[in-house]
């Protein structure tokens, strides 16, 4: 074992227990620090696989802002903290044994399977040398450019969207929602 | 001086599975929302460890949109909450049942 | 490296005209009055006419651009006229229900436009990412519009339960993609079919990742046992969105399934066919018998299009073109007719609440005889009564799976059909064997937008024999690479 | 078993001498520098108001600080009985850990040889008493960069940093429990979200001059052109005014305004964990200085007069000489560059403490208002215009 791994094996643990206990806290608020964690850690795990950049951006949207959001709804809706921690589902027990056995027989059937390389123009010490930023910026620019410009239209549509659902509305005016 | 890919691979298939029991067992939305931000985690975790393994960058790209993605589903999954709970005054699915059959 | 040629915009004009539209109408709606926002409606359609007209001036077009992210070739100018055509449906039939219950916000239609491009962006992918974006495009505004009358609660419900099992889908594509990816080094739709033709990868993991990706796709066409949101979702949305939702993603949804499964997975046919046959029966048969228990129409039809997807199902088994070709031409059918049959819903709404129920129903043919054919005829085209569109559609279906070597499937199919004429004729019976209920509950308001839709599409259910053939040869022509 | 024990001593020194010590000093020289910041502020603003400050506590007051740090931590340690505990408890930790973590990618001067300590370090390395296997003074270079790391991410990772303020606040406000300490927690939240955005699009134009995220990379570009303030005005002005929104400062201190919704998110907290928020806003404030410095006036890099007779145009009206000139260049090239570094920051730094002086507190809509309607389209049409003369200069 070596140093990389044992890094490894701690961002892992810590992901999955935070992850577990992300799903398992009665409160929200609870639910996203856990969740917190655990994008911090994902983010440790890309850096240990060259990929900085990814982790600067995990932090920054993710951590930064996605969750942020999380948190800002969860303050918005005032809910009574009594009526916060919906319960579980009734059948819970059979959904997680289901659910545990499905995930350990596809994290075998994935970890026992076969990736065969195919050595790509990007080896780590490339991308070491010259940055993962400069790297994935390269890529996106020119054989990505369609798709980058694509999910610019999804963002406006997201932004148009949480506009339109949740504006305040006033009561009728002129017969009409008001605007 | 790696980490082997299979590691990785059990990692982001136990990140999805947790997200998916999540995703199953809870009733209250923002988990439920939780949830889901964990599944597509575990995509992204798959696509930096292959990225690195295939040498190509093509994988954390991907990255780069399903995070892009992720954010947007956010807004709108919130902001779909929001108005529900303005009307419902609850955030737990199993009470969000009008319509049956 | 990319080879950037501005000429090459003018492949992707169908989608350039929706987008300036869309953005007219989002930025028009804030400024204009709400008395003309209906305006903004004309002006979707204007740009939706445009789109499709543009799209026949490329259809001719074989390209592949933008290092192969796009590739507009007949299969995707085929969609693009059956996108236009479903969201021509969808903004005509909202006009004036959106004037009474949706506030009349008039983002709508240009969200409509919207997922008018993401459904566009998905037929033409030519790499699993743009299937993705497409796909998010096309869901994130549809969400919105399930929840558009905010004030709703059957609106919000159908939204978030809309979202919630969406994004589940959307997150188990990017999984299996992701896989994909690690299989073979790219996430280019024909390259993975090279390298999967080629042999020699991990089968099991082959096989999750198929899964993964047929399962997200199996969410977007509501095949059982993916469908638990569609009746919910297709009953709380506001009505012309389910008419437009019924329609659009399923087209969609089919057009990459034939992409992905016959471009990029020839060579794993066996390992998805069985997967399909067994889709397409439980599709069928829990769609059809569902139906028959429900009470409210707009339920009912939503069963029924759960139902309709089991059909075009079987088109997919084999994987033949004569399958493809059939599967091509039957949502074209599909798409006209159930626009039609919600039309008929909108058509007959109220000042004050919809109609929904069978018991508004009761009477129709003598009250308002006009809505009741057409909404006779929608439902002969659904069950595949000659010489209705649905009849072909379904012929063509049946026949291909009987040339594929599946007899029993197509003896299957016919069954169904049967089984669904049950709860399609109970409608019928309802409007002209039942008295119509005490007066009072008012009249239908005027609508003059969605009764011309209902009519244009009572019209080619109709006479849809008349232009079989080109459509035919249209569809033939039109069948993804394989 | 070296096979497993070599490299994690090696790491172990190498965390040490790269990690450990130099964040040592940081930290401490930050928190220590914070508590000072509040003299001067009071001393500062007493001066433009005509009051004397804080003069009782040492020569000139200059012991005030440590008074008040000793006041604040021997203060009895309140938490709210309906509060919950262990959110109030963390709050004021996720508030100030992101803060001190941003230090990390500082740059704070040209390399050193530190006095020649570090080259004398590199004897042990010839004398033998270890063996090379385990000798962990190979790692120590000849010179010294003044930065604990120097990430190549470097600017986003202050941007995550800053964006992850939000949590402290967020959740100070929430788990005391208290509708003012909520609200101000909230408004707080929307704040730095809304100026993150602006920020991040001022500096985007920036990076796009320097082509790195490095911020050593940014202070050497401007090394061999010019101090980015020149190229960028409109950017520095919107990066530093969103800079004053992200920390809280007046004017835009709202969440903190007294008169509306007591002390805001911090309403309920007392002794060292208000110190905390404190602390978190003064370290805040200093690191938007120096992140200012180094984007957009050369961070350690002196100041240099332009040479007369370079400028044809305006040169030959001056009543100067090339040769006074150098000389003056010459004088300022001799001040040590970490010095330059930190009279930059104390110039931002000052400029914080006379805007909060003589501005007026803005309404919450005008700050949503300046925020989202001036300071992001300014921003992208900054951006904008960044790309076009680029491209047209090639």
């Amino acid at each position: 074992m070596n140093l990389d791994q044992a890094f490894f094996l701690y961002f892992a643990a810590m992901i999955v227990v935070f992850s577990i206990v992300t799903i398992t806290r009665k409160n929200p608020v609870y639910a996203v620090m856990a969740l917190l964690v655990v994008f911090f850690h994902v983010a440790g795990l890309y850096v240990l696989l060259n990929a900085e950049f990814i982790a600067a951006l995990q932090v920054v949207v993710y951590a930064g802002a996605i969750l942020v959001l999380y948190l800002f709804v969860l303050m918005l809706l005032s809910v009574p903290r009594e009526a916060l921690g919906a319960a579980a589902h009734r059948r819970w027990p059979v959904y997680a044994l289901v659910g545990g056995a499905t995930t350990f027989e596809i994290a075998l059937l994935l970890a026992r399977s076969k990736f065969a390389p195919r050595p790509g123009p990007y080896p780590p010490d490339v991308v070491r040398e010259m940055g993962s930023t400069q790297a994935i910026g390269t890529v996106l620019f020119t054989e990505f450019l369609y798709p980058f410009e694509v999910i610019s239209l999804v963002l406006l549509v997201a932004m148009i969207g949480a506009i339109v659902l949740t504006k305040k509305w006033t009561p009728a005016q002129g017969g009409e929602e008001g605007r | 001086m790696t980490i082997p890919l299979s590691w990785v691979l059990a990692l982001s298939a136990v990140v999805f599975g947790i997200g998916v029991i999540g995703l199953l067992t809870r009733r209250n939305i923002l988990i439920l929302l939780m949830s889901l931000e964990l599944i597509l985690n575990a995509a992204n975790i798959n696509l930096v460890a292959f990225s690195n393994h295939l040498h190509s960058m093509r994988g954390n790209v991907i990255v780069v949109f399903t995070i892009a993605v992720a954010a947007a589903e956010a807004a709108v999954g919130l902001a779909i909450l929001l108005a529900l709970f303005r009307n419902r005054r609850t955030v737990n699915l199993d009470e969000v049942r009008e319509m049956k059959g | 490296m990319i080879q950037f040629n501005a000429a090459d915009l003018v492949w992707l004009l169908p989608e350039i005209i929706l987008f300036v539209t869309a953005s007219a109408v989002v930025l028009l709606s804030v400024i204009v009055r709400p008395e003309a926002r209906s305006g903004l409606a004309a002006l979707a359609v204007i740009g939706a006419l445009a789109a499709g007209w543009a799209a026949y001036g490329l259809s001719d077009g074989n390209v592949e651009l933008f290092s192969r992210m796009v590739i507009v070739d007949p299969f995707a100018t085929y969609f693009r006229y059956l996108f236009v055509l479903a969201v021509l449906g969808g903004v005509l039939l909202s006009v004036r229900t959106l004037q009474t219950e949706g506030g009349n916000r008039s983002e709508y239609y240009g969200l409509m436009l919207f997922a008018a491009i993401g459904m566009m962006v998905m037929a033409e992918a030519g790499d699993l990412l743009m299937v993705y974006i497409g796909l998010e495009l096309m869901s994130l505004s549809l969400y919105i519009l399930a929840g558009f009358y905010r004030r709703e609660t059957r609106s919000n419900e159908a939204a978030i339960k809309y979202f919630i099992l969406g994004t589940l889908a959307s997150g188990i594509f990017v999984y299996g993609l992701s896989l994909l990816y690690g299989l073979t080094g790219t996430t280019s739709i024909r390259a993975i079919g090279e390298i999967v033709s080629a042999g020699g990868l991990s089968r099991p993991a082959l096989v999750l990742a198929l899964a993964m990706v047929g399962t997200a796709f199996a969410f977007k066409v509501a095949a059982v046992p993916f469908h638990m949101w569609t009746p919910d979702v297709y009953e709380g949305a506001p009505t012309p969105v389910t008419a437009f939702m019924s329609v659009g993603p399923k087209a969609a949804g089919f057009a990459v399934f034939l992409r992905v499964f016959l471009e990029a997975f020839p060579a794993a046919q066996p390992d998805w066919n069985n997967l399909v046959i067994v889709l397409s029966i439980l599709t069928m048969a829990v769609g059809n018998i569902i139906a028959i228990a429900q009470t409210s129409v707009k339920r009912m039809l939503a069963y029924s299009s759960i139902g309709h997807a089991g059909y075009i199902l079987i088109g997919l088994v084999g994987g033949t073109a004569v399958g493809a070709g059939a599967v091509l031409f039957y949502l074209l059918m599909y798409t006209i007719t159930n626009l039609g049959a919600f039309g008929i819903l909108v058509v007959l709404q109220r000042e004050k609440g919809r109609v929904e129920t069978l018991d508004d129903f009761a009477g129709l043919g003598k009250t308002h005889p006009a809505a009741a054919l057409g909404m006779l005829i929608f439902l002969f085209s659904l069950t595949g009564i000659p010489p209705m569109a649905g009849f072909f559609g379904k012929f063509y279906l049946f026949t291909a799976a009987v040339k594929a070597g599946y007899v029993w499937l197509a003896v299957l199919g016919v069954l169904m059909s049967a089984v669904s004429a049950f709860y399609y004729l109970r409608v019928v019976l309802a409007m002209y064997m039942q008295e119509p209920a005490a007066a009072g509950a008012g009249e239908p308001m005027s609508q003059p937008s969605a009764v011309l839709a209902v009519t244009i599409a009572a019209f080619l259910t109709v006479g849809i024999g008349i232009l079989l053939n080109p459509l035919l040869s249209l569809a033939a022509a039109s069948l993804p690479k394989m | 078993m070296t096979d497993l024990i070599q490299p994690i001593f090696q790491t172990a020194a190498w965390v040490v001498i790269y990690a450990f010590v130099p964040s040592f000093i940081v930290m401490n020289a930050v928190l220590i520098a914070g508590a000072f910041l509040t003299y001067v502020e009071r001393k500062v603003i007493g001066h433009i108001q005509q009051r004397p400050g804080p003069n009782r506590v040492g020569p000139l007051g200059l012991l005030q600080p440590l008074a008040d740090g000793i006041k604040l931590l021997t203060k009895e340690d309140i938490i709210p009985a309906q509060a919950d505990r262990f959110v109030f408890v963390i709050a004021p930790f996720l508030s100030l850990v992101p803060v001190i973590m941003a230090y990390a990618v500082i740059p704070w001067g040209e390399p050193t040889t530190l006095m020649g300590v570090l080259p004398w370090l590199r004897v042990f390395d010839g004398w033998g008493y270890i063996p090379a296997a385990w000798n962990p003074f190979p790692l120590v270079p000849e010179k010294a960069t003044l930065v604990i790391s120097n990430l190549n991410i470097g600017v986003l990772y202050i941007l995550g940093m800053s964006g992850l303020s939000a949590y402290g606040i967020i959740l100070a406000g929430w788990g005391s429990n208290s509708k003012y300490a909520l609200l101000g927690g909230l408004r707080s939240a929307a704040q730095v979200i809304s100026y993150e955005i602006a920020m991040g699009l001022a500096i985007v134009g920036t990076l796009m001059l320097a082509g790195s995220l490095s911020l050593v990379d940014i202070v050497r570009a401007q090394e061999s052109s010019f101090w980015y303030v020149l190229a960028q005005p409109l950017g520095f002005l919107i990066f530093f005014i969103s800079g004053i929104a992200e920390t809280n400062r007046a004017p835009f201190d709202l969440p903190e305004a007294e008169s509306e919704i007591v002390a805001g998110f911090h309403t309920e907290y007392s002794g060292m964990r208000f110190a905390f928020f404190f602390m978190a806003e003064y370290g805040a404030m200093v690191i938007i200085s120096a992140m200012a410095s180094i984007l957009y006036l050369g961070g350690w890099l002196p100041l240099q007069l332009p040479i007369p007779s370079a400028l044809p145009a305006i040169g030959s009206t001056l009543a100067v000489t090339d040769g006074a000139v150098r000389a003056v260049n010459g004088a300022l090239m001799a001040v040590p560059p970490i010095v330059w570094m930190l009279s930059k920051i104390g110039f931002f730094l000052f400029v914080y403490i006379w805007l909060r002086a003589t501005f007026p507190r803005l309404r919450y809509d005008q700050l949503m208002h300046l925020g989202w309607k001036v300071m992001l389209p300014l921003g992208l049409a900054n951006i904008f215009v960044t790309g076009l003369v680029i491209l047209v200069k090639g």
